[in-house]
């Protein structure tokens, strides 16, 4: 990808941003969650509420937050609630449309490991856990996922499920009776997947410049390919300025490669 | 009747060996000067609850103070992953027991509440529920379908950083809240660690405010620039450089140790190790003022 | 987005015939305006839930808008009984559902929460969950012993008066609190009536101040002394003279009607209520100020 | 009891105070209670604090409040929280020593019927009903009673149980597993009554003035009567004076004869 002229965090950034609808109640999390709503708030999405897994509702940071509860959030918010509210009163309760997600390992199914490499007991590598993840999952309205195209990132099964996708197809995830209508999208470095009838991860999209055979190396099960593949839209200028200018203009998020 | 003391008999009196602790605060507010008088003192075999364990805990884990770790996110928030806790919790040295974030804070309500248990809806992700026998279920007597349940968490003691208090423990926090409330309830001891101890009527002008009352708080401590690196809003800023600094120096053992020797038993106290941060640090952390608008409750 | 419009519109979009009304408030902030507005537009069928009935049930009941009412206590707060309510109940021509105080806000905690039931600890009397279907009981999966339960209430619509509120709905509180959170979270339409709409800049000057933000409110209406003859905190009095006479006015349905007729149907709004109370009652409810200590948010 | 020089209200009022010890969380009602706890915090009990069911924690009301969520309570006190956190945090979680009740009806067993006169669901007399007394009465540590002693008032058994005494014996309310030892004293114009070994109602002191044969008269079951049956100490002048002059001078409540 190195003849691009855009990162590859640009570029999910910018795929990301284009999923939420104006209006929409986001559950955001920092680094490019954080910069893809922002982005859109700037875009076509200027009535996007922003809420925070610290309880915050209705941020305007004025700066880029390094951490999920830098006071930038508080400032200027429209509310400050409890853990225990936002997590009751608005995601359990059905307050929020969008929730990101992003994990060690997501499957084909979409369930997230962001718990352990191995076995739970003796972990081989220690992963930080839940957090907000495994009820955003399961009650956020619509869910996005951001990640990086990697074979060990997308193996056939997660080894531990955080947060639950399609589990083992969309009919089990209906059976479950969780509110929320699980991973609608991820967004890669390569394009989007998305869920077939079955729940079953989909190629549907690319970007340009990426090819099918690149997204069926780095992808550790099968994938299918959409019958319609169709191509991402280019990043416009506009987006990658309002990105590099106002947004993260030190790079903090943007100069990874994801 | 004023409960002030120093941090330092605070935590003489009230935390032990073997004590189940939560030092509260979700990023903001998070008591770190407390977590470095406990290592000072040499507490051992403690279990550290928090839903994020956080510097603090990592720190007080390198000190080997504790035997346990309760939790449901262990990062370094915005930067990766909390070296110490992990290694320990990898190398089969540190036992731990966990939640998912809203897990965690449903057993706090539930010991704030005095309830035996609190419901959350299903998630359809079971992998935790079936590695932790404390996540149970019970059958909803109205729908018939089943809910997930939690059993309360009641710290031995719990220390809460706030902006204000009076001397007899009516504390006032503004910002981000994250669990303090639902912790200082369901503890059985809590110490307060407060950026100004003012009088009550500055509490009384604005009962609102006051998120912890009194009749729960068993030690008021003032604490100037308690949470640092963490923050207090509208005091100082959160110290991200070293919150990127501190993910370098626990590479090693060796550089951990000499940060502990350095900045936990190389000082007296929070105010000796504010000193020692130096007039750069404080000037890069200050914060220009934005005040609420003001409210009038009337004289009645 | 602005949701401003007036309370004649609001009621007349958002409470229908038949409809569960939730008219927020405990002894404080009581929207007397809006359950005035409701009787002019002659709803019926409506069935009303709150805590303590007060006056404004009492209102709607005896201008026949209601056919049922569910609450935790039924009486004149301060002097007496309710008359009209009684009378009804006890010749029954009203249906009721009731529970303790606990009962009643577990169920809209409930409702907020997204549960299907609340979990109450036991208290010996027994009478009121024989006589309630909606009481029942689950077994606490970690010590065996039962719990009692209620039922989630979500309420078509809520009114809530506040002190301020944006153009968008994001309401600010202070005083007592009582259930107007919960309520507001619980019910699937939420019309805010407020003291006074302000800039969107001094809701944002103190978020933890916002009870109620914007994303659950479907109508903001500017009602001054909306509450009256309750009262709002730091506005204005409450008006214990009138919930005084309240006790004689429904000794007789006659009195009763003439009264409905002059101060509900005869006057246009709440404004022309206001007015036609006079220059002494205002005089009376009238509250020196006592304002809050400053906080100090930062500019970060 | 005209002879006397203070009324019925005034008697029970500084009996109720002198229940009180210092440092004791009370939940408060309003009009005896009220009164009760502002003189206990004027005498002897500087530290009482008084929270009230509306959900204010530690007023210090500047005049006599006619309603329990009179603005008077909340201007000057230390802390303002929801209804839901009044009654889980504070009274189901064991933070409350005291609470006062009254009720239409108090029976040989101290329990409590603020429901209805007759049958609940064809009623003869609908009261108010339970508001926070029900867990008030459960929970708290102690529980005191105001009322003043009419035959009416204290049947052999309460027509409906609204708020829990001993029940049928004091093992019954033991074997319930409610936190609250119950109804300790029940404070009336005559004197005062308190549980026996099995949880029934015995007199245990007369006010000065008063005989056995009218609370006996006064009582719907054959009451016993403490072997030691003691007299109140009697009303002092400073207690007197402060009730009048600095609490009620309306003589709001202090004037019934309760």
């Amino acid at each position: 990808m190195e003849a691009m002229p855009y990162t590859a965090s640009e570029l999910m950034c910018i795929n990301a941003a284009r999923l939420l609808q104006d209006g929409d109640v986001v559950f955001v999390g920092v680094g490019l969650p954080n910069l893809a709503c922002n982005l859109a708030r700037r875009t076509h999405a200027p009535n996007l509420q922003m809420i925070y897994e610290a309880g915050v509702i209705g941020a305007r940071p004025a700066r880029i937050p390094l951490s999920i509860g830098d006071p930038t959030l508080v400032s200027g918010a429209s509310s400050v609630c409890s853990m225990y509210d936002i997590f009751s009163f608005y995601l359990q309760r059905g307050n929020v449309d969008v929730g990101f997600l992003g994990g060690a390992q997501i499957d084909r199914f979409g369930n997230i490991n962001a718990t352990v490499i191995g076995d739970y007991a003796k972990p081989k590598v220690r992963l930080p856990g839940s957090g907000g993840s495994q009820e955003i999952a399961a009650w956020a309205n619509r869910c996005y996922i951001i990640t990086p195209h990697q074979k060990r990132r997308f193996p056939e099964k997660v080894d531990f499920c955080t947060s639950a996708g399609f589990l083992g197809s969309r009919a089990e995830r209906d059976a479950s009776g969780v509110r929320g209508k699980g991973p609608l999208v991820v967004v890669t470095n390569l394009g989007l997947l998305e869920p077939d009838e079955n729940g079953e991860l989909m190629l549907t999209a690319l970007h340009a410049g990426c090819r099918v055979d690149q997204v069926r190396e780095n992808t550790g099960w099968p994938i299918k390919i959409a019958g319609q593949l169709r191509q991402t839209e280019p990043l416009t200028e506009r987006e990658l300025r309002i990105l590099r200018e106002d947004l993260d203009p030190q790079g903090i998020y943007l100069k990874s490669g994801g | 009747m004023s409960k002030v003391c120093s941090l330092k008999e605070a935590v003489s009196a009230y935390v032990h060996d073997g004590n189940l602790l939560y030092c509260a605060g979700f990023t903001h507010l998070i008591p770190f000067a407390a977590g470095h008088e406990i290592i000072r003192q040499g507490r051992r075999d403690l279990t550290l609850a928090r839903a994020t364990p956080d510097l603090i805990y990592d720190q007080l884990v390198a000190a080997g103070c504790a035997k346990k770790v309760i939790f449901s996110y262990i990062g370094n928030p915005g930067v990766g992953s909390l070296r110490i806790i992990r290694s320990e919790l990898e190398a089969g040295r540190l036992e731990w027991e966990e939640y998912s974030h809203f897990g965690m804070i449903s057993r706090l309500q539930a010991g704030a509440a005095g309830l035996p248990f609190i419901p959350m809806n299903q998630t359809a992700a079971t992998d935790l529920e079936h590695n932790n026998p404390n996540i149970r279920r019970v059958t909803d007597p109205y729908t018939g379908r089943e809910v997930v349940t939690v059993p309360p968490l009641n710290p031995d003691v719990a220390i809460i950083h706030v902006q204000r208090a009076d001397a007899n423990g009516n504390a006032q926090i503004w910002g981000i809240l994250g669990e303090q409330k639902e912790v200082a309830f369901a503890s059985k001891k809590v110490i307060i660690t407060t950026e100004e101890i003012v009088d009550e009527g500055v509490i009384r002008s604005d009962p609102n405010r006051t998120l912890i009352p009194e009749l729960i708080v068993d030690a008021v401590c003032c604490v100037p620039h308690c949470a640092h690196p963490s923050y207090t809003q509208g005091y100082y800023d959160r110290d991200n450089v070293f919150y990127l600094n501190w993910d370098k120096i626990t590479e090693t053992q060796a550089a951990t140790q000499a940060w502990l020797d350095e900045w936990v038993y190389g000082v007296k106290d929070a105010d000796e190790y504010w000193q020692k941060l130096g007039a750069e640090t404080h000037e890069r952390l200050k914060v220009s003022p934005a005040f609420a608008s003001p409210v009038n409750y009337g004289k009645y």
